[in-house]
C-alpha cells in the first residue's frame, strides 16, 4: 500500500504540502484501526477520504486533531507531520490543545452549544482569551459572513443555535470553526444529516473556503467527493488503498479495489 | 470516600470495646437481646430478625407494586399521566418519615386490627406496609428510569413483531432493563434495612427472636434511636452495643450493594 | 447575653421547659435558656464535660458519672425538683382487675415471667384466663430503672417480652386497644387519657390500695411507685447570676408549674429546704452512686451528700 | 395465502393478548393509586387535625408549655438555617466531585471503588450518619450543638444525592457537544466551566433539592447530634450578636428543626400538642411539597433552553 | 404526481397487486411528512424506495406495519389496501397488532432483543401464542436456515444475540421476522450498518426470500437499489416522484428530477 502515494504523488509535486502521515497507524486499544498510513495533504486544496463503513476514515480524520486522546486506551504510530513548522502533531511534547487550535473540526451531525448564536461562534476566540467585545463582534461577523449564515442570523444573534434549521446550524458550526482561523479544517461528514438544498449550500462554501484554508473532508457520498475534492483518498479495512487527485481516481483508477467500489459493485 | 472511612473508623473504634467484652459468638448465636438488662444477653440475631422481617414485609409490598408502577408508567401511561404521576410518587418518598410512624400506628394498625383482631398494637406488620409505601417511590421511579433507558428500536423490534404492550414491557423490555431494575431494588432494600423512625414508633421495640410479622419486635436502627435518646450512661458496655449494631447495619447494607454491584456488572445493558 | 444551657431527661423537660418559659418572659429576654432532650444519661454526660449549666435528670447520678464530674473538676449541687408517678394503667373493658400489689406485679414482670406467665391468671387465680400484654418504657429509662427496682428488686431486672417504647402515647396507644393490657408511665399520660385508660390502685406498705393522685403521692400514700426527679446544677455556673437567679425562679415557682403539667410538686417545706441547700452550696448527691427505692424527699434533702 | 380463519386465529389470539393488556393497564392505576390514596389520606388526615392551629401566631410564636400559645418559631429558623449551611457545603462538594468522576478521573479500579463506595453511603443509614457526626464535627472540631454541625451532617446525608444528580446530569450531555468544545482548543477546566457545568445546571439543582427535601425531615441524626427542643430565642443576626459581633455567629448558635418540635410534641401527653404535632407535620410536608415543586418546575424550565 | 404510477402500471399489468397506498397521507402533529401516495406493491417482487435522506422513505415504509401508532400525534391520510383480502391497513376498526403479524419488519440497525439467539427466533411465535417445544423448534431452525444462519449458530442457540457480529445480527432480525410467517417485509437500510460482506450476504438473501415473500425496502444505496429491486419508487420531499421497473428507472428515468438525483448531481 506505501506506494500508493509514491505513484501519484510525481503528478503535483508542485504543490505545496500542508501536512503529510508518516507510518502512521492507530489503535483502539488492542484493535487496530488504521495501518501504515502515507498520504500527503495539500495546502489550499479538499482531499476527500472515501471508502466503506468502517474502513476507518473517521479515525484518521480525528487523528488530525488529536480527538482520540479524550479517551482512554487510544495509541497512535507513526508520525503526522505539519507544515510549514515541521511540527509531528502526535508527538508526546506537542500539546493536543496546541494542535486542536491549529486544526478545527466540524461534525457529522451539526452539534451548536446550546447558547446563543453570537456565543456559538465567539467560543473558539474566548478559549483563545479574547475578550475585547467590539473585537469579538468583528471576528464573529467576518466568521459568519466566511460561513455564509451572516445574512440570515443578523438580525437574530441573541437566539439559540439550536433554533437555526439543520443546514444553518452545519453552517453555524462552520462559523465556529472559521473564528479560529485555522489552519486545516477536518470534516466528518458534514452533510449525511441534512437534506439536499442544505447540502448544496454546505458544498458551496467548501468550495470557497479552500481559497484560505486546507480541507480533509470524509464522505460517503461519492458524487460529493467528486464534486468537491480535489484529491481523493480511497481507504479499506484501515489502509490507504488508493490517493491521487480526484478526478484521475474517479475516471481511472489504479486499483481494482477501488474501481469496484466506486462503480458501486460493493458497498 | 473520606465519609466512609470516617464511619467504619467509628464504628469499629466504639464496636472494638464492645467486642472485648462480649465475645463475638455470643454476640452473633445468642437468642435473646437484652443488653441493658441486669441479665444481658448480646445475641443480634433478634435485632436482625426484626429488620429482616419488617424489611421483608416492606419490600413485599415495593417491589411488585413499584415494579408494576414503573411498567405502566413507561410503557402503559400516556404523556401526560406520566409527568403528573412521577412526580407526586417522588412526594410520598419526600414525606418525613416520622409522619409515616405514626400514620402507621394511628391509622394503619386500627385498620389491619378490624380484619385481623389478634393483631398487637404494635406489629412489624403495619410498620412494614407503611414503610412498603414510602420505598414504592424508589423502586418505581429508578425502575423506570432503567426502563425508559432501554432504546426505542428494540421496543420497535417487538411491536414490530405483533406483540402488546404487556408481551413487549414484560419479555423484552424488562429484560433489557435488569441491571438498573436490580439496582433499584437493592436501593429499596437498603432504604428498608436503614429506616429508623417508622419502625422505632410502630414496630414495638421488643426484642423479639421471630420472623412473624404479625408480632411487634425490634430492629436495629430502633435500637440505636431508643438507645441515643435514652438515660443510659454513655460509655458503658449498653451504650457501646449501638455502635456494634452500627456496624452490623453497615455490614448489611454494603452486602446488599456489593452484591447489587455485581449484579450490575453481571448483567450490563446489551442493547 | 446570658445564656443558661440545660439538657437532659425527657420526663424532667416539661416542668423546666415551663420554667424556662416564665423565666425568660420575667427577665423580659435578657436571658436565655436553652432546653434538650438527650436522656438522663445524655445530659449528664455534656454536664460533666461541663458543657451544660444544669443537667435533668428522672434519676441519681450513678457511680461512672460520678467519676467522670470528679474527673473533669465538676461540682454538683442535687436538687430534687417534683415526684414522677409511675401509674400503672390497663383498659378499661378490663372488669376484674381492682387493684394490685407489688408482689403480684413482680410476678408479671420478673424475669422468670419471660414466655411463661402469658395469662392473667397465672398470676391472680382470680382474674380471668385473658392473654396477658405487658407495655412499658424502653430499658435504658430512668422510669424502667426504677419500676424494676421498686418491683422486682433489681434495677434493670425484667422480662424482655413486653412492648417497649420510648413514646409514653405510643403506650397509651398500645394499652387502650388491649382487652388484656397492663402498662406503667408517668401519671401526666395516665392524666391526660383518663377517658381512654384507667388506673390500677396499688397496694402500698400499710396494706391499703391506692389510685395515684396528686395528693396521694404528695402525702406519701402512693408508694412505692412514686420517685422523685432533679435537676443537676454545676457549682461553678450557680455562681454565674443567671444561672443562680434561674435555679431560685425554679424552686420558687416550681411547684406551681409542675402541677400545671400534671407532674406532683414537693411539699413548700421541701422546696425551701431545697433552696437552702443551694444557697449554702451543698455539693453531692445524697445518694451513693445508685438509685433507691421508696425514699422520702425531706430525708433526701437532709442528708449529707457525697461526691 | 392468508385465509380469513387465519385471520380469525389471528384476532383470537390478538384478543386474549389484549385482555392481559387491559388488565394490567387497570392493575397499573391501581398501584399508582394505592401509593397516591396512602400520600392523600395521610395528608388530609393531618390537615383536619392541625389546620385549625394554623395562624400567623403559631408561625411567630416560640414553643411552650401551653399548646395553644406554642408555635414553631424557633424551628422553622432553625431549619431554614440548617438548610443553607447544607446546601452550601453539599452543592459545591457533591458537584466537585461529581465532574471530578465524569470528567477527570481515569477509568479504572479506583473510580470503580469509589462508585460501590458512593452508592453504598446512600445506603448508610441516616442514624449512623448521627453517630459520625456527633464524634467528628460536634466533639472533634468542636463545632458543638450548633446549626454548623447540623448543616454538615445533614450535608454529608445529601452527598451521595448530589454526587449522582450531577454525574447524571453531566452524562447526558452529548459527547458530541464535548468533542465540539475540545475541537475548539479548550482545555478540560473551560469544557467544564463553559459547557458541562452549564448545562447540566438543571440536572444538579434537581439533585440538591430532592436531597434537601430529604434532609428537612430528617429526624434521626440531627436527634444524635443533639439539638436543643425548647429554645425561645433565634441565631443572631450577622454582626447584632452579643461582642464578639460578627458575621457568622449564627452558625454557632444552639437551634431546633422543625421535626423535633414535631416530634416532641407527639410525646407530649396533652392532646392539644397532638394538634401542634399534626400542624407542625403539615407545615413540613409543606415545606417538602414546595421543595419538590420547584425542582419540578426548575428542571422543566432549564430544560426547556437546552436541546442538543 | 398522481400519474407517476398510471404510466408505469399498464407495463406490468399482468402481476398481482400484493398492497397498494391510495391518496396516502401522513401527518407527525403538524408536519406533513407524505402527500398523496398513489403506488402499488407487487406480489413476491421486491420494492425498493429511493429518495434523498428526510424525503420521508422510512415514514412511508413505517406507515405499512402502523408503527406510528406507537407515538402520539401522528395521523394517517388515504388508505393502504392489502390483498387478497382487501383490508385498509390504516382502517380504525383494524388493530394494529393484527397488521404488524402479517407484515414484519427489520431495522436498520441490528436490533436483537437481550435474550438467546433460540428465544429471538421464537419470540414471534410465542407472541402468537405458540408454546409447543418441538414446534417451536422446528420453526426457529427452519427460519433460521432461511435467514441463511443456522449453519453458524446451530451450536450455539442459547447464546445471546447481541454475541453475533453485526452481519449475523441483522440475519438473525431477519429470521425473527420471517419465524412469523409474514405476507410482506419491510427493510429500512437493513445493510446501512454494516460492512461490504455482511451487506452481500443480506442482498443474496433478499433475493432469495422474494420466492416466498413481498418485500418492501428503504435505502440510500443506488447500486443497492438495482441489484436487488424489481421495482423502484423515488420519492422527494414527502411526494412519490416516479415509480416503474428498477431497470426502467435507472436507465431511462422519465422524470428530469430522478434522472439528476440517480446520476449523482444532487443528494
Ligand atoms: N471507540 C472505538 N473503539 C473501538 N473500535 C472502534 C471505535 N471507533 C471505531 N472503531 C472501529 O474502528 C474501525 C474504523 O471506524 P471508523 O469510525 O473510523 O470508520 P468509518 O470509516 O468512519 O465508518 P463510517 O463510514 O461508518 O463512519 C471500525 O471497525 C470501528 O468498528
Ligand atoms: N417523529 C417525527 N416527528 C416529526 N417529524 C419527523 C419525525 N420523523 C421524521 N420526521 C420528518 O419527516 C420527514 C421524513 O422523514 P423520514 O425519516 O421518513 O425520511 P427518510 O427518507 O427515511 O430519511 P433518511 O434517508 O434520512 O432515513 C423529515 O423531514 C423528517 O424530519
Ligand atoms: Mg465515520
Ligand atoms: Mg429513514
Amino acid at each position: 500500500m506505501n506506494n500508493a502515494t509514491a505513484s501519484n504523488a510525481s503528478a503535483h509535486a508542485n504543490l505545496a504540502i500542508k501536512a503529510e502521515c508518516r507510518n502512521f497507524g492507530f489503535h483502539y486499544g488492542d484493535f487496530q484501526a488504521l495501518k501504515d498510513i502515507n498520504m500527503p495533504v495539500y495546502d489550499k486544496k479538499v482531499t476527500a477520504l472515501i471508502g466503506p463503513s468502517g474502513c476507518g476514515k473517521s479515525t484518521l480524520l480525528r487523528s488530525f486533531n488529536r480527538m482520540h486522546d479524550l479517551y482512554p486506551g487510544n495509541r497512535y504510530q507513526g508520525e503526522i507531520i505539519m507544515q510549514p513548522d515541521n511540527t509531528n502533531l502526535l508527538a508526546q511534547e506537542v500539546d493536543p490543545i496546541e494542535v486542536r487550535m491549529r486544526i478545527s473540526m466540524v461534525f457529522q451531525k451539526p452539534n451548536p452549544f446550546p447558547k446563543s448564536i453570537f456565543e456559538n461562534v465567539a467560543y473558539s476566540l474566548r478559549v483563545r482569551g479574547m475578550t475585547n467585545k467590539s473585537e469579538l463582534e468583528d471576528r464573529v461577523q467576518h466568521s459568519l459572513k466566511g460561513a455564509a449564515l451572516w445574512n440570515e442570523v443578523k438580525h437574530r444573534l441573541n437566539d439559540l443555535g439550536a433554533n437555526l434549521s439543520g443546514g444553518q446550524q452545519q453552517r453555524l458550526c462552520i462559523a465556529r470553526a472559521l473564528a479560529a482561523d485555522p489552519e486545516i479544517i477536518l470534516f466528518d461528514e458534514p452533510t449525511s444529516a441534512l437534506d439536499p438544498i442544505a447540502t448544496a449550500s454546505i458544498e458551496e462554501l467548501i468550495t470557497e473556503l479552500k481559497e484560505k484554508v486546507t480541507i480533509l473532508i470524509v464522505t460517503h457520498n461519492m458524487q460529493q467527493a467528486a464534486r468537491i475534492s480535489d484529491f481523493t483518498a480511497y481507504m479499506y479495512i484501515g489502509e490507504l488503498v488508493e490517493f491521487g487527485v480526484t478526478d484521475q481516481v474517479f475516471v481511472k483508477p489504479q486499483k481494482k479495489q477501488t474501481e469496484d467500489y466506486i462503480t458501486g459493485r460493493f458497498g | 470516600m473520606f465519609t466512609t472511612a470516617a464511619i467504619v473508623y467509628i464504628l469499629v473504634k466504639e464496636s472494638w470495646i464492645f467486642f472485648e467484652a462480649v465475645p463475638i459468638r455470643r454476640f452473633l448465636f445468642d437468642t435473646q437481646w437484652t443488653p441493658l438488662f441486669d441479665d444481658a444477653h448480646y445475641g443480634i440475631m433478634v435485632l436482625l430478625s426484626g429488620t429482616l422481617t419488617s424489611s421483608a414485609v416492606a419490600l413485599l409490598v415495593a417491589i411488585p407494586l413499584g415494579t408494576i408502577i414503573a411498567i405502566y408508567l413507561s410503557e402503559f401511561a400516556p404523556f401526560k399521566v406520566r409527568e403528573i404521576a412521577k412526580p407526586f410518587l417522588e412526594l410520598l418518598g419526600g414525606v418525613p418519615t416520622i409522619v409515616y410512624g405514626y400514620f402507621a400506628l394511628v391509622f394503619l394498625t386500627p385498620l389491619l386490627q378490624k380484619i385481623y383482631p389478634e393483631l398487637p398494637g404494635f406489629n412489624l406488620l403495619s410498620a412494614g406496609l407503611i414503610m412498603g409505601v414510602m420505598i414504592i417511590p424508589y423502586v418505581a421511579s429508578l425502575s423506570e428510569d432503567a426502563m425508559r433507558a432501554v432504546p426505542m428500536a428494540l421496543r420497535e423490534g417487538s411491536y414490530a413483531m405483533g406483540a402488546t404492550r404487556l408481551q413487549t414491557a414484560l419479555r423484552v423490555v424488562m429484560p433489557a432493563a435488569t441491571s438498573g431494575i436490580a439496582s433499584a431494588y437493592i436501593l429499596g432494600i437498603s432504604r428498608a434495612v436503614g429506616e429508623t423512625m417508622i419502625l422505632a414508633v410502630a414496630a414495638g421495640m421488643q426484642p423479639n427472636l421471630t420472623f412473624n410479622p404479625a408480632e411487634s419486635g425490634a430492629t436495629i436502627t430502633s435500637y440505636i434511636v431508643q438507645v441515643a435518646l435514652g438515660d443510659l450512661p454513655h460509655g458503658s458496655i449498653g451504650y457501646q452495643t449501638i455502635f456494634a449494631a452500627g456496624l452490623s447495619l453497615l455490614l448489611l447494607t454494603l452486602t446488599f450493594n456489593l452484591l447489587g454491584h455485581w449484579l450490575r456488572k453481571r448483567f450490563r445493558e446489551v442493547y | 447575653q446570658a445564656l443558661v444551657k440545660i439538657d437532659g431527661s425527657s420526663t424532667v423537660f416539661p416542668i423546666t421547659e415551663a420554667v424556662a418559659e416564665d423565666f425568660q418572659k420575667a427577665k423580659k429576654g435578657a436571658v436565655r435558656v436553652t432546653v434538650g432532650i438527650s436522656g438522663t444519661g445524655g445530659g449528664l454526660k455534656k454536664f460533666c464535660r461541663g458543657e451544660t449549666d444544669i443537667a435533668n435528670a428522672s434519676r441519681p447520678i450513678l457511680d461512672k458519672e460520678m467519676a467522670d464530674c470528679r474527673a473533669a473538676g465538676i461540682k454538683y449541687i442535687e436538687l430534687p425538683i417534683a415526684f414522677d408517678a409511675l401509674t400503672v394503667v390497663m383498659n378499661p373493658k378490663n372488669t376484674f382487675l381492682k387493684q394490685i400489689t407489688v408482689a403480684e406485679l413482680k410476678t408479671m414482670w420478673e424475669p422468670g415471667a419471660q414466655g411463661k406467665v402469658t395469662k392473667w391468671n397465672q398470676v391472680n387465680p382470680a382474674w380471668s384466663d385473658q392473654n396477658l400484654k405487658l407495655y412499658g418504657p424502653g430499658a435504658d429509662s430512668g422510669t424502667f430503672d426504677y419500676f424494676t427496682e421498686a418491683v422486682v428488686g433489681k434495677a434493670k431486672s425484667s422480662r424482655g417480652d413486653f412492648t417497649a417504647s420510648e413514646d409514653d402515647n405510643v403506650l397509651v396507644q398500645g394499652v387502650s386497644r388491649d382487652v388484656g393490657g397492663l402498662g406503667y408511665f408517668g401519671f401526666a399520660y395516665f392524666f391526660e387519657n383518663k377517658d381512654k385508660l384507667k388506673a390500677v390502685p396499688v397496694v402500698n406498705k400499710k396494706g391499703v390500695a391506692v389510685t395515684p393522685s396528686i395528693e396521694a403521692v404528695m402525702d406519701g400514700s402512693y408508694e412505692p411507685l412514686s420517685r422523685p426527679i432533679f435537676i443537676y446544677v454545676s457549682a461553678k455556673s450557680a455562681d454565674k447570676p443567671e444561672v443562680k437567679e434561674f435555679v431560685e425562679y425554679y424552686l420558687k415557682h416550681g411547684g406551681k408549674l409542675a402541677k400545671e403539667v400534671k407532674y406532683v410538686p414537693l411539699t413548700d417545706a421541701d422546696y425551701k429546704h431545697a433552696l437552702d441547700n443551694f444557697s449554702k452550696k451543698k455539693t453531692g448527691t445524697a445518694f451513693g452512686g445508685h438509685s433507691e427505692v421508696g425514699v422520702k424527699v425531706a430525708d433526701l434533702l437532709k442528708r449529707d451528700p457525697k461526691e | 395465502m392468508m385465509q380469513t380463519q387465519d385471520i380469525q386465529a389471528i384476532r383470537d389470539i390478538i384478543r386474549r393478548a389484549k385482555r392481559w393488556d387491559a388488565f394490567f393497564g387497570v392493575l397499573g392505576i391501581l398501584a399508582l393509586m394505592v401509593g397516591v390514596l396512602t400520600f392523600m389520606t395521610l395528608f388530609v388526615d393531618m390537615a383536619i387535625q392541625g389546620m385549625g392551629r394554623i395562624d400567623a401566631n403559631f408561625f411567630t410564636n416560640f414553643p411552650s408549655r401551653r399548646a395553644e400559645h406554642a408555635g414553631i418559631l424557633s424551628a422553622w429558623v432553625g431549619t431554614l438555617l440548617v438548610m443553607l449551611v447544607t446546601g452550601l457545603a453539599a452543592v459545591p462538594l457533591g458537584v466537585a466531585a461529581g465532574v471530578y468522576l465524569e470528567e477527570y478521573a481515569p477509568k479504572n479500579w479506583l473510580t470503580d471503588v469509589i462508585e460501590i463506595n458512593i452508592t453504598n453511603l446512600a445506603g448508610v443509614p441516616s442514624i449512623v450518619y448521627g453517630l459520625l457526626a456527633l464524634g467528628l464535627f460536634v466533639y472533634q472540631f468542636g463545632f458543638g450543638q450548633s446549626i454548623l454541625s447540623a448543616g454538615l451532617t445533614l450535608a454529608l446525608l445529601i452527598l451521595p444525592v448530589v454526587i449522582v444528580a450531577t454525574r447524571e446530569a453531566i452524562r447526558a450531555i452529548p459527547q458530541i457537544i464535548r468533542e465540539g468544545s475540545y475541537a475548539c482548543g479548550a482545555t478540560t477546566w473551560q469544557t467544564v466551566k463553559d459547557h458541562i457545568l452549564p448545562y447540566s445546571s438543571a440536572g444538579i439543582l434537581t439533585g440538591v433539592i430532592i436531597g434537601m427535601a430529604r434532609a428537612i425531615g430528617e429526624t434521626a441524626p440531627i436527634i444524635t447530634i443533639g439539638a436543643l427542643t425548647f429554645i425561645a430565642f433565634l441565631p443572631p443576626l450577622p454582626f447584632t450578636g452579643v461582642p464578639p459581633a460578627g458575621l457568622l455567629d449564627w452558625l454557632f448558635a444552639p437551634f431546633t428543626v422543625m421535626p423535633i418540635q414535631m416530634f416532641n410534641w407527639t410525646s407530649r401527653p396533652e392532646a392539644a400538642f397532638q394538634t401542634n404535632a399534626a400542624a407542625a407535620g403539615f407545615i413540613l410536608v409543606l415545606m417538602t411539597l414546595a421543595m419538590n415543586g420547584t425542582a419540578i418546575w426548575l428542571r422543566y424550565r432549564l430544560r426547556k433552553n437546552i436541546t442538543w
